[in-house]
């Protein structure tokens, strides 16, 4: 078969990325444990690999998730991706289908035109032809928008945009030329011999006009096999890795693997997927106190290039706003995590101190009651939980009245996981052995660390917003709705962290009358004086705070509501409105109601007296 | 026309006569010194924000030009005598002078750290009061300590002379905690690379921007405060100083090297005042500070009537609230001549 | 350090020290540990200043160690101290002159307890008399052994043999002075030269030609603290304390150390010897001690006594060094030869910087 | 050497001159807010360890501004991390972040205290 040097550094540029993509994506399997190398084992030839191919197409080719956010910036990545696995595609059966077999060599199907210079003939030929220059195009379009994007950013929606190291710009020259350099060879060869077809060919006719295209065309398609050979010998010191460890990741997620406390191949994987693409810089709330060097894609990329402080890793609320806003799905908050217990490791702390006495609870206790120690700060809360448990007529053991443990979340947010541990493995066996089965937590932090990373076997945990609807569904509480306008804030850990939305709002609504937000649910807004960032200093924390208390002013609500002790007093501190936690609402309702039926009931006593 | 003299001319008797020479009052004020603006003179720069005194000195420097009352230069009060409702006053050289009333404003006296023997003022070469310390923080004054070189480690001790039985003063003398941290703050300035220290036993910041103040020392300034009060300090071989107190927040005791020690020191009711008060049989307090007829409504007003006090012969007074109280006296005066 | 400061202080504290027929008490301990200490007092006083200097063999001791060792209760103290003014008014004299520290304060601190509470002084007269018959006067003068030294020491200058000059380089000898505790720290007004900058002692050495060592830790404590020598698993706190002095005077390198109290030279003393023992230091030139002296054993040594006559090798840390500064000729064969001439044997424990 | 029935006692005293400021340095360069501390105590009296342990999150300023370095590693680790001191804190120190940094400096700095 003919050939020419040319071909060569792609040749070689191709085989490089495959064994390597192959080399390091083994790594980092091997890395897995025992159980999630079961789990690809067994899930393999499951319909969980046809819908992670399903998810692959949706994402990392149509870009789904972008499209949602943003249509110029979902279509820039769409024709891109797409466009260029459909060249890749359409380029490849071209060549099937003229030299009538499949084991071309791939160099022929990428520099087909140079190759076969004569016209197509066949109606196969034609219409393959066209399609590879529509297709062309529909690239360069996109290669357009990203020229434009770097130059100004905001016309995608994006108010900033990653900065770039030696490595990406590499690979981002490379594949910005990559197209145009096609295009520009495959017209000049059709200039030449009249092989083109729609767009290459009067393209070619039109360059030949202007242009030595004898003496350009080797220099160009040179030129291309260099840029293409850039652009994969790049690709491991750049962001692009993405493209092809996206893949890797959305298979292993089908398969039902997560992130760990500990860093490994997952983790890994996790970190090479993040494609920069900065839209998690928008939704973080650090920006609003002028952070703005620490957010997701900066620490992944710290992480990859091995060069991450404390100061950045540390300097994250973990609101996980980001999370919910990843186009790529990444686990933003525990990746984090998992670096913060990797960071801390050696310096975590024993608690030999915490010594477990008999617990002594009496067997027709329904509920163990947690406050949580942020709650103690917030007698109201507390308050209203007793007397809504007396209304109910429900048997609770306070378990933290005094004398108890922390729960191990704030520990656990700063990567403090073994010492976390001692605290968890302390309350859990005084819970256990208080033999209740209900655990109602008042606080979202501890609420998240209860749930997720005790073992209760038997217990249900619930966040006191859950347990007071059912109370209230059970019709163990009076109903009387009040006429006040509230804003719900979603407590990050409760919200986001723990997926508990509409418990709390219905809750709200039969209470009183809940005004719908703009960022609410999975866009609501950190109250800033989360627990997770121990960087932040208070005026920062204040910013934050301010920023999302003016969204929530502008409706003028009679009451901020929410579900948390800490956000409670974050926002309590602004001293702009009144903020209540959703049981003091409760409460609130409760009481009113009884004090209106006492002065019924005397108002009637007292008609009862002058008949 | 009325006659009022006042005794001092300080802050408050200058401030007093100009207020009552305004309302068109003959006014002589008598000053012991050869210059108006009494301890003022000791100062450079006015807590809470810097101030140069200079600006406060010259305005009353302009008030005594242009006002038309008179002032009576080294000169000082032998006796106060009460002669057909009115007050004979007998002053140095012989002189009498008339009046309608009188107004006290005899100030204060710095306490005389030589008292507080165990810091050895006067006697290590590197122990300095804050008065000392407030001339060479002028732009020209000279820091350095032994061999030339700028101090590397100063202290300051708060309460020297005031709160404190052995030196015969139970009060507090009100403005040198502020004094300490605005000194403090003006010492890092100019010695930057320093340690600072002060040793208090309460930090009392009182007034407006104060705290702040205080703030901003520990903040910005990197001044470190300890609490506890200095017991001795002694000099070494090197002339620099062996300071000891305890560390009452850690519960043990502390000892340090330092170059320099700066005494904070407190206010006393002066020797003028003490005479001034017997002159004219006016009561003192125990602190030694002039009785004021009443501590809410009166505090212009002296046991006598007709004798009025103004400013910090009265309690000691940050030169703020001294210029308020001087002014509030000229007021009681005038209502006083009003209803007569 | 500014001298006009000092003098200022000095001025301010001026006590009256009686000039003639004095009431001797003597100290318990320094009987024990210095016994030539006392002895050398009454010599200067009676023939070299002809003073009459009175004692009487039935005084006792004040009881001032026991008191502060708690032992010994205030009525009882007080009813001690008030025999001893029996004796003395008995006597015909009405200046007491106290050799002790601990009895000088316990002197004064009674005396005043009468100033401010007069029923005590009525009801320890009652005591007195009714144990034992006797009768008292307070006594007009209370001066310190030390006090009548200060207040003659330029007669003894006038006096002198030697002067507390280094005779190899014609400098003054370096002198550290300690003062007792009890002397002026519980009345300043009753010390010459009050509590702070105490002059009883620096007077005299710098009337003698020497030059007065102020190093931070002068006003320290020697550690005698009654209770913490007098437990013996408690002496750690007393060498500690003074070890605090000695690396405090150390820089200054100090010819000698002299006090004037009874436990402070004997504990200056031998704390040397044992820090020695327990930790191989040693504070002195040529790793020797520092020679500590009464101030009785330093007029002495000035007025050209034998340094043996008044029991200098009863000190712990050997006083040659000093001697040999000051040009005092002595014969080292008779360190320990008796009153008779024959050697008696050397110590058993052997001395700092032997 | 020779047992005279008793040994030399430990100074008690806090000797400034052999204060070994590095840590304290390190620490108020990455969390200035540390240097406002009052020492009111607010923290230990909020403090949930405190219920379960003595312990007291004020000293912890001292300790470190006195460089006591082998008691306050033994002490800072009894701290569970709850942040409730921090919203009673008047000067809106970041009490968390300070105990973070000093038990990961501390080990650096480890030296046997007088």
């Amino acid at each position: 078969m003919e050939t020419n040097p040319f071909i060569w550094p792609f040749t070689i540029g191709l085989l490089f990325i495959s064994c390597f993509l192959i080399i390091i994506v083994s790594i980092w399997i091997s890395g897995l444990s025992h159980i999630d190398k079961s789990r690809i084992v067994h899930s393999i030839f499951t319909r969980k690999s046809l819908l992670a191919i399903r998810e692959t197409f949706m994402e990392s080719l149509l870009h789904r998730k972008i499209f949602r956010k943003n249509l110029v910036l979902g279509y820039m990545h769409m024709s891109l991706a797409f466009g260029w696995f459909l060249l890749i595609v359409v380029g490849h059966i071209q060549a099937w289908n003229y030299y009538r077999s499949l084991s071309v060599p791939a160099y022929k199907a990428i520099f087909f035109r140079y190759f076969v210079t004569e016209p197509a003939t066949t109606l196969s030929e034609k219409t393959l032809a066209a399609c590879v220059d529509l297709l062309l195009v529909f690239i360069l379009s996109g290669v357009m928008l990203a020229y434009f994007k770097r130059l100004n950013s905001r016309v995608f929606g994006i108010k900033k945009t990653t900065k770039l190291k030696a490595g990406d710009r590499i690979a981002l020259t490379a594949l910005w030329l990559i197209f145009p350099l096609r295009f520009l060879a495959e017209s000049v060869s059709a200039g030449i011999h009249h092989n083109g077809s729609i767009v290459s060919q009067p393209t070619g006719q039109i360059l030949s006009s202007l242009l030595p295209v004898h003496s350009l065309e080797m220099p160009l398609w040179w030129a291309y096999s260099l840029a293409l050979t850039l652009f994969f010998v790049s690709l491991p010191v750049s962001r692009y890795m993405h493209i092809p460890v996206e893949v890797v990741l959305i298979f292993l997620r089908n398969y039902g693997i997560r992130i760990k406390k500990r860093i490994d191949g997952y983790s890994r994987i996790q970190v090479y997927s993040c494609s920069r693409c900065g839209i998690c810089l928008d939704s973080c709330q650090m920006t609003h106190a002028e952070i703005k060097d620490t957010q997701s894609v900066y620490v992944l990329k710290h992480i990859r290039n091995k060069n991450l402080t404390d100061e950045k890793l540390f300097n994250c609320l973990l609101c996980g706003r980001c999370q919910s806003d990843c186009p790529v799905g990444l686990s933003l908050n525990d990746l984090r995590i998992t670096q913060r217990i990797e960071s801390t490791k050696e310096y975590n702390s024993s608690y030999e101190y915490l010594k477990n006495g008999p617990v002594e609870v009496s067997p027709q206790t329904e509920v163990i009651y947690f406050a949580g120690c942020m709650t103690h700060l917030t007698p109201a809360i507390i308050k209203s939980m007793k007397e809504i448990f007396a209304v109910a007529r429900v048997k609770y053991w306070f378990m933290d009245e005094d004398k108890t443990s922390c729960c191990g979340r704030p520990l656990m947010q700063v990567g403090q996981y073994e010492a976390a541990k001692k605290l968890i493995g302390h309350n859990q066996e005084r819970i256990l052995a208080s033999k209740a089965n209900k655990l109602v937590v008042s606080c979202p932090i501890c609420f998240k660390v209860f749930n997720e990373d005790y073992a209760l076997p038997g217990i249900t945990v619930q966040h006191h917003s859950e347990y007071l609807l059912e109370l209230m569904v059970n019709k163990r509480l009076p109903m009387n709705k009040m006429p006040l306008r509230v804003v719900y804030h979603d407590p990050c850990e409760l919200g986001r962290g723990s997926g508990i939305y509409h418990q709390p709002r219905l809750l709200l609504d039969e209470y009183a009358e809940v005004i719908p937000v703009k960022n609410e649910k999975e866009t609501a807004f950190c109250c800033g004086g989360s627990l997770a960032n121990i960087k932040i200093q208070m005026n920062e924390r204040n910013q934050i705070r301010d920023e999302a208390l003016e969204e929530y002013l502008s409706y003028r609500p009679d009451v901020l509501a929410t579900a948390c002790p800490l956000c409670k007093k974050t926002f309590a501190k602004s001293n702009k409105l009144p903020v209540h936690d959703i049981a003091e609402i409760v409460y609130m309702a409760i009481q009113e109601k009884q004090n209106l039926q006492k002065t019924e009931y005397k108002k009637e006593m007292k008609m009862e007296f002058w008949k | 026309m009325k006659h009022i003299v006042i005794i001092g001319g300080g802050i408050a008797g200058i401030e007093t006569a100009s207020a009552l020479t305004d309302a068109g009052h003959w006014v002589t004020v008598i000053e012991k010194e050869a210059q108006v603006g009494g301890k003022l003179n000791n100062w450079s720069y006015l807590f809470p924000d810097f101030t140069p005194v200079d600006k406060i000195k010259s305005v009353l420097q302009e008030k005594c030009s242009e006002k038309d009352f008179s002032i009576l230069h080294q000169t000082e009060v032998s006796s106060i005598h009460r002669k057909n409702g009115k007050f004979n006053i007998e002053i140095s050289g012989e002189h009498q002078l008339e009046a309608d009333a009188v107004v006290v404003a005899t100030g204060y006296e710095l306490f005389d750290a030589r008292r507080k023997e165990e810091y050895g003022y006067k006697i290590y070469d590197h122990v300095i009061t804050s008065a000392d310390l407030e001339q060479l923080l002028l732009p020209n004054g000279d820091l350095t300590v032994a061999a030339g070189e700028n101090p590397k480690r100063i202290a300051f001790v708060h309460c020297v002379g005031s709160r404190d039985e052995k030196s015969g003063n139970h009060y507090c003398s009100k403005v040198c905690c502020i004094t300490g941290v605005k000194q403090a703050i003006e010492l890092r300035k100019r010695l930057p690379e320093a340690e600072i220290y002060c040793f208090y036993m309460d930090l009392r910041m009182y007034g407006k921007r104060f705290e702040e103040l205080y703030r901003e020392a520990q903040e910005k300034y990197d001044i470190e405060f300890i609490r506890g009060r200095l017991s001795e300090a002694s000099e070494k071989i090197d002339k620099s100083l062996l300071i000891k107190a305890e560390d009452t927040l850690s519960g043990r005791p502390l000892k340090m090297n330092i170059d320099l020690l700066v005494l904070l020191v407190g206010m006393e009711a002066g020797k003028g005042t003490a005479s001034a008060a017997a002159s004219c049989g006016i009561g003192c307090e125990d602190s030694g500070f002039l009785k004021t007829a009443d501590s809410f409504l009166k505090s212009n007003f002296s046991e006598q009537e007709g004798i009025f006090l103004a400013g910090s012969c009265t309690a000691p007074m940050s030169v703020n609230d001294t210029i308020l109280h001087a002014r509030s006296a000229a007021q009681e005066v005038n209502n006083w001549l009003l209803r007569r | 350090m500014r001298r006009e400061g000092k003098i200022q202080v000095w001025q301010d504290y001026q006590k009256e020290i009686a000039d003639d027929h004095y009431f001797y008490v003597r100290s318990c301990i320094r009987q024990n540990f210095f016994p030539g200490a006392e002895q050398t007092f009454l010599k200067i006083l009676r023939s070299e200043l002809n003073k009459d200097i009175y004692e009487n063999p039935h005084h006792t001791s004040c009881s001032g160690i026991g008191y502060h060792s708690d032992i010994v209760p205030f009525d009882t103290i007080q009813t001690v101290v008030a025999r001893q003014f029996a004796l003395m008014t008995e006597a015909g004299y009405q200046n007491l002159a106290v050799s002790c520290i601990t009895s000088f304060g316990i002197y004064n601190e009674i005396i005043e307890t009468w100033k401010e509470f007069p029923a005590e002084l009525e009801k320890v007269r009652n005591f007195l008399k009714t144990a034992t018959g006797r009768e008292f006067e307070i006594p007009q003068n209370v001066s310190h052994a030390s006090d009548i030294v200060y207040k003659f020491r330029h007669r003894i200058t006038d006096k002198a043999k030697h002067k507390l000059v280094n005779q190899q380089t014609g400098k003054p000898l370096k002198i550290v002075e300690h003062i007792g505790c009890h002397y002026s720290k519980m009345f300043p007004s009753k010390g010459v030269g009050g509590a702070e900058f105490p002059h009883v002692l620096v007077g005299m050495i710098e009337s003698w030609g020497g030059e007065v060592v102020d190093y931070p830790e002068r006003r320290h404590c020697c550690g005698f603290g009654f209770r913490q020598y007098l437990v013996m698993s408690n002496r750690g706190y007393s060498v500690s304390n003074s070890k605090k002095k000695f690396e405090s005077m150390a820089p200054y390198k100090p010819d000698a150390i002299v006090s004037n109290c009874p436990g402070c030279p004997m504990f200056l003393d031998r704390w040397q010897y044992v820090i020695e023992e327990m930790e191989g230091k040693t504070y002195g030139e040529n790793g020797q001690g520092i020679p500590v002296l009464t101030y009785e054993e330093m007029a002495g040594l000035v007025l050209g006594y034998n340094p043996w006559d008044m029991g200098l090798q009863m000190h712990q840390t050997n006083v040659e060094p000093l001697l040999d500064k000051m040009g005092i000729q002595y014969d080292p064969d008779l360190k320990y030869a008796g009153k008779d001439g024959k050697i008696i044997g050397n110590p058993m424990m052997v001395g700092c910087g032997c | 050497m020779k047992d005279f029935g008793f040994t030399m006692i430990k100074q008690r005293t806090i000797d400034y001159d052999q204060f070994d400021g590095r840590l304290l340095n390190e620490v108020l360069e990455m969390e200035p807010s540390f240097k406002v501390c009052l020492s009111c105590g607010g923290c230990t009296a909020t403090c949930s360890a405190v219920d379960l342990v003595s312990f007291n999150v004020r000293r912890m300023n001292l300790l470190l501004r006195r460089g006591e370095t082998v008691e306050l590693e033994s002490e800072i680790k009894k701290c569970m991390l709850c942040g409730k001191c921090m919203l009673v804190c008047p000067r809106g120190i970041n009490i968390r972040n300070v105990i973070m940094l000093i038990k990961k400096s501390i080990p650096k700095y480890k030296t046997v205290t007088l």
